[in-house]
């Protein structure tokens, strides 16, 4: 296997970071300052999609910054786990970054300057995650993703997102200190290295106590995964920009500490010894537990974002259920539905956003008949909830499928019937929506004179909802790419 | 010959300009500025060569007028003082640009008193990190003191009686230690600690008396350093003090007694002394430091002013570092001696910060905080990034020095340490971001939409002198924090081998 | 001896005649000593501290026998200031210089490059040189404390 | 009982400064008066100079001041002279003494000037209000 060393990696991961200077300087002209961002966001995708053939091809590239503890630099490496995730974020980053000129310039919202400087850092620190060649790497990241993620929950400043940036920072920074730190410190103790491996770098010869202790520790540390109880800042950061939402809390953070758990349990920890270990039951069971009560939660909210924040918290449980089963399929389902997940939350995140913006509505029970009037929008709308649900012919369905196998090859039935109720709550709360939408008849307020001139949103906020309902369409015909990164990143 | 005597003038430079300054400034406050940046200036250029020379042709001692040890006063320059040396001169040097600005603003008039005692004290500072002689510690130790005093006194409102508590409290700790080394010189006639060293090793009996003499000695370090229970004087004297000799005084002062306490504890007596025939000692001042920790970091929340609450973080910083040092192992005390280079630049970055705000608002208590992202951006951007640094977020320094405590404490098993760690970083968090939102927010009351309009607040950086030093500290810290490998490698375990 | 009778007449600063003529008489004495103190310091008992002490002494006991406006008239704020400044020079300089010169710090044998008079010599030459400005830094400072101590830095009132 | 006293009068010396030194020190944490903790502050460190001082002395020691031709007929014998070093560095501890001592009272006169009293309790009320 070619291992390349290059500074591709950090260029990739650097763009966008050096591109928050630019956009910072370019505060009075609002056309070059997104001119700027476009160009950044082009620019990263084309930087990481040279990368891909050779990773394709079973290669890696790999970039260290700097030596900074014995036998741990800070270092990036480009292999297929981290390529897979880098390629979904960087794309979709480039569309959010479309969707939020958008909906930003409709709301005439205030600091925007700020907004995309945060942006392209957390940007930065996601596809810094995804590289990461280490824990600690991995953990700097994570904690730059945090902070750079602060102005844009807060954004508004008002006492809501006063009260849900303190929540967010709370859970994030106390989890991250308080959890992996000291799980990092005793793991290096223990092995003298972070490095990602495949198989893991713990051998059977440990003292089980302390492998579980640090499983806990990782699995809940990564609150970013949302797994409960460490969930609650998810629904609170729900009053950012849409965009925001869309983004960091469909794709980004959630999925950046999805991916986190995941590379732990795949590269530090490895399937064997876990199994060895017998600690995937626990794994599994605080997934599932997640999955059931989120879900639930999910069909009692009213306010269409903290729905799918709470639908976004079940399905990051997905993955890691999908890594706990410790099964060929269960894994790769797990990894394939970051990227299955993160094209369809991302629309409907969107379609959320888009509803704000045409008819500033924010509650499902105000949507009686609007999907007449935003035809486009409802339809990648429902689009996006079949693929959630892991329904055919949507991208949702081929991960979904592969954590059912899963469960079924390691003879989990209580795993396979969390998947198939999970399934039809995620109908129960997604599927009334589309159908008030386009079959209810508007009454009261929402029949008025006014509600009639609602249309469909700016053009810069329909075509990426387009582009990711059809991506979603077209993961399900065309999964080759994913399927080979999960297959590489699983089974070298 | 300049380059056997380059470290003398680096601690020289600034002792004749300090009385330049005096007299010159008398004449013109013109003449301020040019000798203080220039002495400082070339301070730190010269200890950048030291520690090159001391890297490349390694450690050496020096004897001042040439009377051969252990009769004449003996310097000692290894990788770890010629560090020190660095990091005192480099930290004065910028905390100095800052000082020009702010003292010209809160003590007009009286710019070159302020820079003599400046000056001095950075002398002190200077020789306390390369003396090898036990006396001689002392004499400096006090010189530091003493000008310490002279230039927290000159602060307004409660600074005087600030700094007389600190004097009595400082003489307190200067005595102990002098008696300390009064019972050393009983046991062993020698003042100098390479020679006191040897002389404790073949010493038959009298364990008593060194035992007594070690305790004076630790005991007025940590009076002077302020470790916890002994930190009384510290905040009041710290937060009182004019901006321009606190981002002086609260970055060094207490780093460099830390520094002197493990000079005292392995270049006098031996880690065998402390760790093995102390063992009981070892592990109650762990506990200690676990403590000073918990308390100091706790005591920083019941703050409203910005300067106090940093005075709170430093106690607590110094319980790292003591902890650090008492762990007794390679780990713990190469992150004490990290944490030292570490928590001095962390601190100077907010104290300029601090100074800054002070220098546009008129005030530090948290109310005139509010909204200061706006105003000043790029302060604020650089006071996060001070503020990363002390919750420990990579890629800033503190995080690397904190991962080596940790991992001495885990290696140690004094789980405790680590728990004091932990919790001090997620409440140093809380702390910090209680004063990013405040910054961050405009008024008490909510501001929705269509409020941002009106409240287009006007850019009002602090001046350049202020802002340039805050900047350069701040990249300083993401800068360390990438190489703390190498410092760790090269300057910090090329000198454990003597210690242990 | 006119004026102080004068003086005593008019008004009352201090204490009385006696004490203020025997202070006249002594004054030059003990400043004499003081030099000799610090000339003889660097090889016998004595030196520049000691020197120093009693050369300030001496105006000190000016000021307490007539009042500080008086002592003022001897030496004068500013050239107190001065000097108390440019003794520290002094010794810096001198050691500084040593090191200029090719020795070590304080090493005053290295000043046989300036003016030869043989290493030996420079040695004890050195120290006389560091001594002088050490007596002239203590004399001054010792007067400045007991001036800013006593008045509290205005000069007006105090004793 | 007649161990203990032995061992106070054998060494008297050392009781004394003990004893100076706990003035000193109770001076300096218990008066409240400003002037009295400095002077508590200078008692101390008497004592310690007096400490140091006692530790150069010997039985039948002369002073160290020597004549320069008589020490090159006959040499030194070190049991004649008492110890010179503990008198010069007390003698750098008394320049300490006395610097800190003048910069503790300059403080007070600001101290004095700004509240008009040097007890603590009657500054710290005046703080209060």
């Amino acid at each position: 296997m070619e291992n390349v060393y290059s500074i591709w990696p950090l260029a990739a991961v650097l763009i966008s970071l050096l591109g928050a200077i630019p956009i910072l300087l370019s505060d009075r002209t609002p056309n070059i300052r997104e001119g700027w961002t476009i160009v950044i966001a082009v620019g990263k995708v084309w930087l990481i999609a040279a990368m891909l053939p050779t990773v394709l091809a079973g290669g890696s590239f790999e970039f260290t910054i700097a030596q900074v503890l014995p036998g741990v630099p800070i270092q990036l490496r480009v292999d297929a786990m981290g390529m897979f995730f880098a390629l979904i974020a960087s794309f979709l980053w480039l569309f959010t970054s479309i969707y939020s000129i958008g909906y930003m310039r409709a709301l005439e919202e205030h600091d925007q300057t700020r907004y995309f400087a945060s942006f392209a850092v957390a940007i930065s620190a996601t596809i810094g995650v995804a590289f990461a060649a280490n824990l600690l790497t991995l953990y700097l990241f994570y904690e730059i993703l945090s902070l750079s993620t602060y102005p844009l929950v807060a954004h508004e400043r008002n006492a809501e997102a006063k009260a849900s940036g303190r929540k967010y920072l709370t859970y994030i920074l106390g989890t991250s200190i308080g959890l992996v730190l000291p799980a990092m410190v005793i793991l290096y103790s223990l092995t003298g290295t972070l490095d990602f491996k495949s198989g893991g770098i713990i051998g059977t010869g440990c003292n089980a106590q302390v492998i579980t202790l640090l499983v806990v520790l990782f699995v809940f540390g990564f609150a970013k995964a949302g797994i409960m109880p460490f969930h609650a800042w998810l629904p609170a950061a729900m009053v950012a920009p849409t965009p925001v939402s869309s983004f960091l809390h469909g794709v980004a953070v959630v999925k950046a500490g999805a991916f986190s758990i995941l590379r732990v349990i795949f590269h530090i920890f490895g399937p064997e010894q876990l199994q060895y270990f017998n600690l995937g039951t626990f794994i599994t069971t605080v997934a599932s537990i997640t999955i059931i009560v989120a879900s639930l939660v999910a069909l009692t909210q009213d306010n269409l974002k903290r729905r799918l924040a709470y639908s976004t918290i079940g399905q990051l449980s997905y993955m890691v259920l999908g890594a706990g089963m410790l099964s060929a399929a269960g894994m790769t389902g797990g990894l394939l539905h970051i990227g299955m997940h993160a094209f369809g939350k991302i629309t409907l995140f969107f379609c959320a956003g888009a509803i704000y913006v045409a008819s500033k509505k924010k509650y499902i029970s105000e949507m009686d008949g609007l999907g007449r009037r935003m035809p486009i929008t409802f339809g990648a709308f429902f689009l996006g909830s079949m693929s959630i649900i892991g329904l055919p012919p949507l991208g949702g369905f081929i991960s979904k499928w592969n954590l059912v196998i899963g469960s079924v090859q390691g003879n989990q039935i209580p795993l396979l019937i969390v998947l198939l109720v999970s399934s039809l709550l995620n109908a129960a709360y997604f599927l009334p929506i589309v159908y008030r939408a386009f079959f209810a008849v508007p009454q009261g307020e929402a029949a008025t004179e006014e509600a009639v001139k609602i249309q469909e949103a700016p053009l810069l906020c329909l075509i990426p909802i387009c582009v990711t309902a059809i991506g979603s369409v077209a993961l399900f015909f065309y999964p080759d790419i994913f399927l080979r990164l999960v297959q590489l990143a699983l089974f070298p | 010959m300049i380059k056997q005597n380059l470290h003398m003038f680096v601690m020289a430079a600034p002792l004749l300009c300090a009385f330049a300054v005096n007299l010159l400034g008398r004449l013109s406050r013109a003449w301020v500025a040019p000798l203080v940046l220039g002495a400082l200036g070339f301070s730190t250029y010269g200890a950048i060569f030291v520690l090159q020379e001391v890297l490349t042709n390694g450690s050496f001692r020096y004897v001042v007028g040439n009377w051969t040890a252990p009769y004449g006063i003996e310097l000692v320059l290894d990788p770890l003082s010629a560090m020190m040396l660095l990091l005192v001169s480099t930290v004065a040097f910028l905390a100095s640009i800052s000082a020009l600005k702010s003292v010209s603003q809160e003590l007009p008039g009286r710019e070159h008193f302020f820079f003599t005692l400046f000056l001095i004290l950075i002398a002190g500072l200077n020789g306390l990190v390369m003396t090898a002689d036990a006396f001689n510690l002392y004499v400096l130790l006090e010189i530091t003191s003493i000008t310490t005093y002279g230039l927290i006194g000159m602060g307004s409102g409660r600074a005087p009686l600030s700094s007389f508590n600190y004097i009595i409290m400082g003489s307190i700790g200067a005595c102990f230690y002098l008696l300390g080394v009064g019972y050393l010189y009983i046991l062993t006639g020698s003042l100098n600690m390479a020679d006191i060293s040897t002389i404790l090793g073949g010493l038959q009996g009298g364990n008593v008396a060194t035992a007594t003499a070690f305790a004076f000695l630790m005991v007025g370090l940590w009076v002077k350093m302020a470790f916890f229970p002994l930190h009384g004087w510290l905040p009041n004297a710290y937060s009182h003090a004019p901006s321009g000799a606190g981002v002086m005084i609260a970055p060094l002062m207490t780093k460099v007694t830390v520094y002197l306490m493990i000079r005292v504890m392995f270049s006098i007596f031996s880690p065998e002394f402390e760790f093995v025939r102390h063992a009981g000692v070892q592990n109650l001042i762990v506990w200690v430091s676990a403590i000073a920790i918990i308390c100091a970091s706790l005591l920083a929340f019941s703050q409203r002013d910005l300067k106090r609450m940093l005075t709170y973080i430093i106690v607590a910083e110094v319980g790292y570092m003591v902890g650090g040092v008492w762990l007794a192992n390679t780990t713990g005390l190469s992150g004490a001696i990290l944490h030292i280079v570490n928590d001095a630049l962390m601190t100077l970055c907010l104290f300029l910060a601090a100074s800054a705000i002070a220098y546009r608002t008129g005030g530090l208590s948290f109310e005139h905080l509010r909204g200061l992202y706006r105003k000043m951006p790029v302060t604020m951007a650089a006071f996060t990034i001070g503020a990363f640094a002390m919750i420990g977020v990579p890629p800033t320094c503190g995080f690397f020095s904190k991962w080596y405590l940790i991992l001495g404490g885990a290696e140690a098993g004094h789980w405790e340490f680590v728990a004091a760690l932990v919790l001090s970083s997620l409440v140093n968090a809380i702390l910090f971001f209680r004063i990013i939102e405040i910054a961050f927010y405009p008024t008490e009351e909510s501001h929705g939409h269509g409020h941002h309009e009106q409240e287009k607040v006007k850019v009002q950086e602090a001046p350049l002198m202020l802002l340039n030093p805050l900047v350069i500290t701040a990249v300083l810290l993401i800068v360390v924090g990438l190489s703390s490998g190498t410092i760790v490698n090269d300057v910090i375990r090329v000198v454990l081998p003597d210690l242990f | 001896m006119k004026i102080i009778q004068d003086r005593a007449k008019t008004k009352q600063p201090g204490e009385s005649l006696i004490i203020q003529t025997s202070v006249r008489i002594l004054v030059p004495f003990i400043q004499l000593f003081g030099l000799y103190v610090i000339v003889h310091g660097h090889y016998s008992p004595g030196g520049g501290f000691q020197g120093g002490v009693v050369l300030g002494s001496a105006i000190i006991l000016l000021a307490i026998a007539f009042d500080l406006k008086t002592t003022l008239g001897y030496l004068s704020e500013r050239s107190n200031a001065l000097m108390s400044n440019i003794g520290p020079l002094i010794y810096t300089g001198v050691a500084a210089l040593a090191a200029v010169m090719g020795g070590l710090f304080l090493d005053y044998s290295a000043l046989d490059v300036i003016i030869p008079l043989g290493p030996i010599e420079w040695r004890s030459m050195g120290i006389f040189l560091v001594e002088v400005g050490v007596g002239l830094a203590v004399m001054n400072i010792m007067l400045s404390l007991f001036w800013d101590v006593s008045s509290g830095g205005d000069m007006d009132e105090g004793l | 009982m007649e161990a203990i006293l032995a061992e106070l009068v054998a060494k008297y010396n050392y009781w004394i400064y003990v004893v100076l030194m706990m003035i000193g020190f109770y001076a300096m944490i218990g008066k409240r008066n400003l002037v009295k903790k400095l002077l508590g502050m200078n008692i101390f460190q008497t004592a310690i100079i007096l400490f140091f001082i006692s530790t150069g002395v010997k039985r039948g020691g002369a002073i160290p001041i020597l004549d320069k031709h008589e020490v090159l007929l006959h040499g030194i014998n070190p049991a004649t002279i008492d110890n010179p070093l503990p008198h010069v560095l007390m003698l750098t501890a008394i320049v300490v003494s006395v610097s800190v001592t003048g910069v503790a009272l300059a403080i007070l006169i600001r101290i004095y000037r700004r509240y008009g009293t040097l007890e603590e309790d009657e500054i710290l009320e005046k703080i209060g209000k």
